[in-house]
């Protein structure tokens, strides 16, 4: 259990765990920041596969740009703690359960398949992540789906416009 | 160093603080009551709850701040590889800032940008 | 000369059409003409052809393929050879006279009715032509149902009486029992042999397995009983009485009833194979004669009379069919054709004048008033029971002769049907015509001699009846039979074996003497006192026509009706008619509760997405045995 | 490659019109020249004239059935600018950026018709439907339209991210993005060992089936095209489909051999629920609005068919005959629709008599999308349960029996309009119809009837 491997599993479980406090936290504000601990954890694993550009650009604009959006988000709709309307409790438990399943069945699955038999993270091997190489390869290879996903910013906007501008 | 030290760094800078306030949340058993809330010594006593409506103007700005954050994230490896990449990433990038720069002119004339 | 053929079925069509169709604008008097002038113009092409044939021979006209299904060719074509041709002047001849009768007796019907009536005539006697000159079973069988239809209008001409419409349905019913046995017998044919013409069936018979020609000719025989009235389907023509009686005149004593004997004359070569059928047709034949006979000796209404008469006769031709006397069949198929005739005429003459009268009870006496009809009736009634010189005793002593030369018995029974049929026509002619009359004052008052347009028939008829003997007089007697030479080219005659001369000279002396004994019985009984009341005891079974339609009404009429009641209120309604309202109802219900699934909340749709992908992954990793699951249950 | 571009400039030129000139009659001919631009040069495209030459690196790969795809699309866009541009703008006051958005959707109609690899199918599917998420919304005073919107992108994302999920477990299997190469089952050997790749095929799967609104995830489907304006759930209901559907095809068309005879259990399961829930539930409905939203459903049931019979020539012609007759029916029914006072059936009472034109018309797409013969309609379900036959041998029979007993049960309410516009009195009103209207229904009505009495008319196109 090197160092490494201790970290994973910390993050790991710090990630789960703020995800299941999103659900449950009464208080909307409360879940965006445990959404934020979400973001920290994942970077945390960038980190540890060697994507550091991934990392920081996972916190500049997740956690960043995305949580400050949802924030405004929850003060404009000025939701409180009581507000939020009471769904009856089977439905919540029936929403576990299906949860649980469809987590059971991935799980067992994906631990069964024959590439994933023993290896376990690929730590701190694979040099894509690193800077350099990412912005060679987008910029020869995968040059076309980032001029196409300029035109998904442009329908952002316009969206923008369409909903937010009070006309 | 290395990427592991670092998250270990970090994480320890966390825990230092929450630590600190949350020792002197346990320890000290504070008693609240309204007056402990007014206004310290002068000024307007608070009516009604902290909580107000933002303005939609916020929202608007968060969603283009945010369109043109992802921008600049592209930019950032554009400018590490600028030098092996030459000259066709350099048209490649001014495409995309050009795109943006109309979306941004839109907006600009859209009224998008004013605040109410 | 054979583009003439086809002017003999053409001009009843024509006629058939004017009629028809300008029944609401002609005169009566119009219609009349063309009705009967179409007829005569059939008649004289008919004796052209006649001749020709008599000269030079048969004659067969294709004109167009019929029906044309890759191997079958059904060629529309006529054939007119010796028997054919005979019978075209029978059909002609008779139809001709019995049109003129009936432009004079259907004189008080409204003008349109008297043109539907001339219309169907036409029509019938263009079916009946169709059928007889034929070059093949299919275009016979057009004809075959021609007749039937016509048979069924004609017998339910004045159809606003319900009891009539019911004797038509009965009439046609029986009929289409009939013609069911003569398709499945076509059918076989066209099967076993590929075509349905005469002359390549009769040239590869000999090729058809045994039972093939046995189950052939049994079938068409049993077409021939439905046609022709024998035992288990005669019950049809006595209420046929029901049309007007030129109908019964021309269609059931003349031309249609004798359909069954021409096809089984045409088709000798196929019943002359099989010994099992001929067996079959001369006792079915037999039986018929005596059984009819017997009813009518019982019978008080003067048309029923005939009718039964009508079915012995007929009885007859089958006897001498069965015993292979071909031509003596046809031959008394002509001379019965001629007498029967003559008598329903007469019988109609007498309706006529009695104003619709038909319970000989209520007669008697018209000898005075009526002496025309009283002596052609006479005329005929000598004919019909065989006394020498007129045309009866030769037709009917050459079917005894052969029966005789098969089987004694079959000459016995014969004769002794031959002395009934003497006792009842005598019976009748004296109720009606002698003694004193019983009907009301006021019919007393009308009687009056039928007009010239029904007396003339009457006595061409008559004289038909007395001279129609000569064409076949036997060799023993004299003559040479005509007839026969005529028609060997098309009938094989199998005579069995000749008997001496004497034995025949007994038979006849025997036969005309029982006649004769039979004859002045009846005229002395019934001359002075008439059975008026009811009969008792077995005379009543008689007169109740042995209760056979009841038999056939509690076997036969009231199980299928049940069948039909029980099939149309249990299954028809619950049944199907549930099962389509059901799906119908289904649909809504399930439509409805479907509905309720889509609640509105975004909460549950997302629960049924995760459900179902749980679900299709779930199928997806098992889903080798549950495809065999699958393709074991479909 | 020129259709992508050219939507997004027509997109970006739409939005600026908006800026420039106020009155929206001008926008909206913008829009139909800028659409017939854009057809003209997906044409050109087509038939190897002038291409904006752009090193793809085999993320993208444009072949003639995908440009001929583009071709009915952009052709039944037009037919919808024509017919219902009046009503877009009568949805709200951004007309231009209404345009704008139609014009990205379709630039991801065209990357979704050519795309080569996993991402770009990914970013296709994304610019589709994002902007639609808008259009959805598009009439901010009605609140069942922002319900829609809400609901629509919720459920739109969960589904994005089911498929980031597949794409990513292919990755994991293959190690790279392109399409999950042929399993080598073509080949021969199964690959029975993997679970990773079919597992993220079936999750790819999943999402598609979503996005095409096949049975167990179709639930938003009626909600979101009832809530959406009329003129835009026409649009969504009619061109996003069939693109949805192109995607699906392109991507299983050799691979579904991948799932192993799991492909066999789960696609007739999905097509007999997609039939179900479309038809029966649809059988129920009182707003006509709602009913075309469940036949949607049933009409994406039919079209599932070809996804079935995985890559055959019949299949592939199929789905071009049934996205054109598909989408020109209901683009011209939701266009009558929209002009109508009352969307339910009984505001359809007695038009027949009001507008014995309109009426005629309506009747003819009514039956098209019945599948009555002479119609478009017909043919296309004729061509897609041959597809599967043809693919699937005797024991598709089954299948194709139970589809053709739900298309008896589509008769009954595509029929109940009829009857209701011909047997039943009413005061049907119909707003506003103009003789440009009723030329566009007639161009339309006219498309269908010659489809349905020649299809070959448009394969033919195709083929050479």
């Amino acid at each position: 259990m090197s160092a490494i491997q201790i970290l994973f599993w910390f993050l790991s479980g710090l990630a789960l765990v703020s995800a299941i406090m999103v659900l449950i936290s009464k208080n909307p504000v409360h879940s965006v920041l445990w959404l934020v601990m979400v973001f920290f954890a994942i970077s945390g694993h960038y980190i540890l596969m060697n994507a550091q550009f991934l990392a920081i650009v996972n916190l500049i604009v997740y956690a960043g740009a995305i949580m400050v959006l949802f924030l405004f988000v929850i003060m404009l709709m000025n939701l409180d703690k009581t507000s939020d309307p009471q769904k009856n409790w089977w439905m919540k438990l029936a929403g576990v359960i299906s949860g649980g399943c469809l987590l059971m069945e991935m799980a067992t699955l994906v631990r069964q398949a024959a590439e994933m038999k023993e290896k376990t993270v690929m730590m701190k091997e694979g040099s894509i992540g690193l800077i350099g190489n990412l912005g060679k390869l987008l910029f020869s290879d995968y040059v076309v789906p980032f001029e196409i996903s300029s035109v998904l910013f442009l329908s952002a906007m316009v969206g923008a416009v369409v909903i937010g501008k009070k006309n | 160093m290395g990427a592991s030290s670092l998250i270990v760094l970090f994480f320890a800078a966390i825990a230092f603080s929450v630590g600190g306030i949350s020792i002197a949340k346990i320890f000290v058993k504070g008693v609240k009551n309204p007056q402990k809330g007014q206004a310290y010594e002068c000024g307007i006593p608070a009516t009604g709850s902290p909580w107000h409506q933002f303005n939609v103007g916020y929202y608007l700005f968060a969603l283009i701040f945010l369109i043109f954050d992802v921008e600049l994230v592209f930019m950032y490896p554009w400018a590490v590889v600028v030098k092996q990449t030459g000259l066709t990433a350099l048209i490649e990038i001014l495409i995309f800032i050009f795109i943006l720069f109309m979306g941004f002119l839109y907006a600009h004339k859209k009224g998008a940008l004013k605040w109410m | 000369m054979n583009q003439l053929v086809y002017l003999v079925p053409l001009f009843p069509l024509i006629g058939f059409l004017i009629n028809g169709l300008g029944r609401k604008s002609l005169s009566k008097s119009l219609i009349g003409v063309i009705g009967s002038g179409t007829i005569l113009a059939s008649f004289i092409v008919s004796l052209v052809l006649f001749f020709n044939v008599k000269n030079n021979g048969a004659v067969v006209v294709d004109y167009f393929n019929f029906i044309n299904i890759d191997s079958l060719k059904i060629s529309f074509a006529f054939q007119i050879d010796a028997l054919s041709s005979l019978f075209l002047l029978i059909i002609t001849g008779v139809g001709f006279l019995i049109h003129v009768y009936s432009t004079a007796y259907m004189q008080d019907e409204e003008p349109q009715h008297y043109g539907r009536y001339f219309a169907y005539l036409n029509l019938f006697v263009f079916s009946m032509l169709l059928l007889v000159m034929g070059a093949n079973y299919v275009i016979m069988f057009i004809g075959w149902e021609g007749v039937g239809l016509c048979s069924y209008l004609l017998i339910g001409f004045w159809f606003k009486n319900d009891n009539y419409n019911y004797a038509a349905k009965k009439a046609f019913v029986m009929n289409r029992i009939g013609d069911l046995g003569f398709l499945l017998a076509v059918f076989w044919l066209i099967a076993k042999l590929g075509t349905a013409n005469y002359a390549d069936v009769f040239a590869h018979a000999s090729s058809l397995t045994p039972f093939d020609v046995t189950a052939i000719t049994l079938l068409l025989f049993v077409g021939a009983m439905g046609k022709s009235a024998q035992i288990p389907l005669y019950t049809w023509l006595p209420d046929a009485m029901a049309g007007p009686t030129p109908v019964s005149a021309l269609i059931h004593a003349a031309t249609m009833v004798t359909a069954g004997i021409y096809m089984i004359a045409r088709s000798n070569v196929l019943y002359s194979m099989s010994a099992v059928t001929m067996n079959v047709v001369a006792i079915i034949g037999l039986v018929t004669a005596l059984f009819s006979a017997t009813i009518a000796l019982k019978q008080n209404d003067i048309k029923k009379v005939l009718a039964y008469s009508t079915v012995s006769q007929l009885g007859y031709m089958f006897l001498g069919l069965g015993v292979g006397a071909y031509t003596g069949a046809v031959f008394h198929v002509m001379t019965h054709a001629f007498f029967k005739a003559l008598l329903f005429l007469g019988a109609g003459s007498v309706i006529h004048a009695m104003h619709h009268e038909q319970d000989i009870r209520k007669m008697g006496g018209l000898k005075k008033h009526l002496p025309i009809t009283h002596l052609t009736f006479l005329i005929g009634c000598i004919a019909i029971s065989g006394i020498p010189p007129f045309s009866g005793f030769f037709s009917k002593d050459e079917i005894l002769a052969a029966a005789f030369a098969k089987n004694p018995v079959y000459w016995g029974l014969g004769v002794a049907g031959a002395a009934m049929t003497a006792f009842y026509m005598f019976r009748l002619y004296a109720t009606t015509f002698l003694g004193t009359f019983r009907g009301t004052h006021d019919q007393e008052h009308h009687l009056h001699e039928s007009p010239s347009a029904m007396t003339i028939p009457l006595m061409v008829l008559a004289l038909l009846s007395v001279v129609g003997g000569f064409v076949g007089v036997p060799e023993i007697l004299g003559g040479h039979h005509e007839l026969h030479g005529f028609l060997s080219s098309v009938l094989t005659t199998e005579v069995a074996h000749e008997s001496s001369k004497n034995t025949e000279y007994v038979l006849m002396g025997i036969s005309v003497a029982i006649a004769a004994i039979a004859i002045i019985f009846a005229i002395n009984k019934f001359s002075k006192k008439p059975e008026l009341q009811d009969a008792q005891g077995f005379g009543k079974v008689l007169e109740n026509k042995w209760y056979v339609d009841e038999l056939y009404d509690t076997f036969f009429v009231k199980t299928t009706l049940a069948k039909a009641k029980f099939l149309k209120d249990i299954i028809e309604k619950n049944v199907i008619d549930g099962a389509v309202n059901g799906v119908g109802k289904l649909v809504n219900y399930s439509s409805r509760q479907l509905r309720l699934i889509q609640s509105g909340q975004v909460g549950n749709y997302i629960l049924f997405m995760v459900l179902a992908i749980v679900v299709v992954i779930l199928l997806w990793v098992n889903d080798n045995h549950l495809y065999q699951y699958i393709s074991k249950l479909f | 490659m020129n259709a992508i571009i050219f939507s997004a400039l027509a997109g970006v030129v739409m939005m600026f019109s908006g800026i420039f000139t106020k009155n929206t009659s001008i926008i909206t001919n913008v829009a139909r020249v800028a659409l017939a631009v854009l057809i003209a040069v997906n044409l050109l495209d087509t038939y190897g004239g002038w291409m904006i030459a752009v090193d793809t690196k085999n993320l993208l790969s444009f072949n003639k059935f995908g440009f001929f795809f583009n071709t009915i699309l952009f052709v039944a866009t037009f037919l919808f600018f024509v017919l219902s541009g009046r009503d877009i703008e009568k949805v709200g006051s951004y007309t231009a950026e209404y345009y704008a958005l139609i014009f990205f959707s379709l630039c991801g109609i065209a990357v979704l018709t050519s795309f080569n690899n996993l991402l770009m199918m990914f970013l296709g599917v994304e610019i589709m439907s994002i902007p639609l998420y808008i259009l959805t919304g598009a009439d901010k005073k009605n609140l069942k339209s922002n319900e829609a919107s809400l609901k629509y992108f919720l459920m739109g994302s969960f589904s994005t991210g089911i498929m980031l999920m597949g794409i990513t477990l292919v990755y994991g299997a293959t190690g790279n993005f392109n399409l999950p190469p042929i399993s080598s089952a073509v080949t021969g050997a199964v690959v029975s060992d993997s679970i990773i790749g079919p597992l993220g095929l079936l999750l790819i799967f999943v999402s598609l089936c979503f996005k095409v609104s096949a049975a167990p995830f179709h639930f938003w489907t009626p909600d979101v095209y009832d809530g959406a304006p009329s003129v835009f759930t026409s649009f969504m209901a009619t061109i996003i489909k069939a693109a949805g559907f192109f995607a699906f095809i392109k991507l299983f068309e050799e691979r579904s051999s991948d799932l192993r005879v799991s492909w066999k259990i789960i696609m007739p399961v999905i097509i007999i629920a997609t039939l179900l829930a479309g038809n029966i539930t649809a059988v129920f409905q009182q707003s006509v609005k709602r009913m075309l939203a469940y036949s949607s459903i049933a009409q994406a049931g039919f079209m599932l068919f070809v996804v079935y019979a995985n890559n055959n020539s019949i299949g592939k012609e199929g789905i071009l005959l049934y996205a054109a007759a598909y989408s020109l029916a209901t683009i011209g029914i939701f266009a009558i629709l929209i002009r109508m006072k009352d969307y339910t059936f009984n505001g359809y009472n007695g038009l027949a008599k009001k507008e014995p034109f309109i009426a005629a018309v309506n009747t003819i797409l009514l039956l098209s999308l019945a599948g009555i013969p002479l119609t478009a309609g017909f043919f296309a379900k004729y061509y897609m349960l041959a597809a599967a036959i043809n693919a699937g041998g005797k024991s598709v029979l089954w299948l194709v029996v139970i589809a053709v007993l739900f298309a008896a049960v589509s008769v009954y309410y595509y029929f109940r309009v009829i009857q209701a516009m011909y047997f039943k009195e009413g005061d049907a009103e119909v707003e506003n119809v103009n003789n440009r209207f009723k030329f566009g229904l007639l161009i339309i009505a006219a498309l269908i009837i010659s489809i349905g009495i020649l299809p070959s008319v448009l394969l033919n196109w195709f083929y050479f």
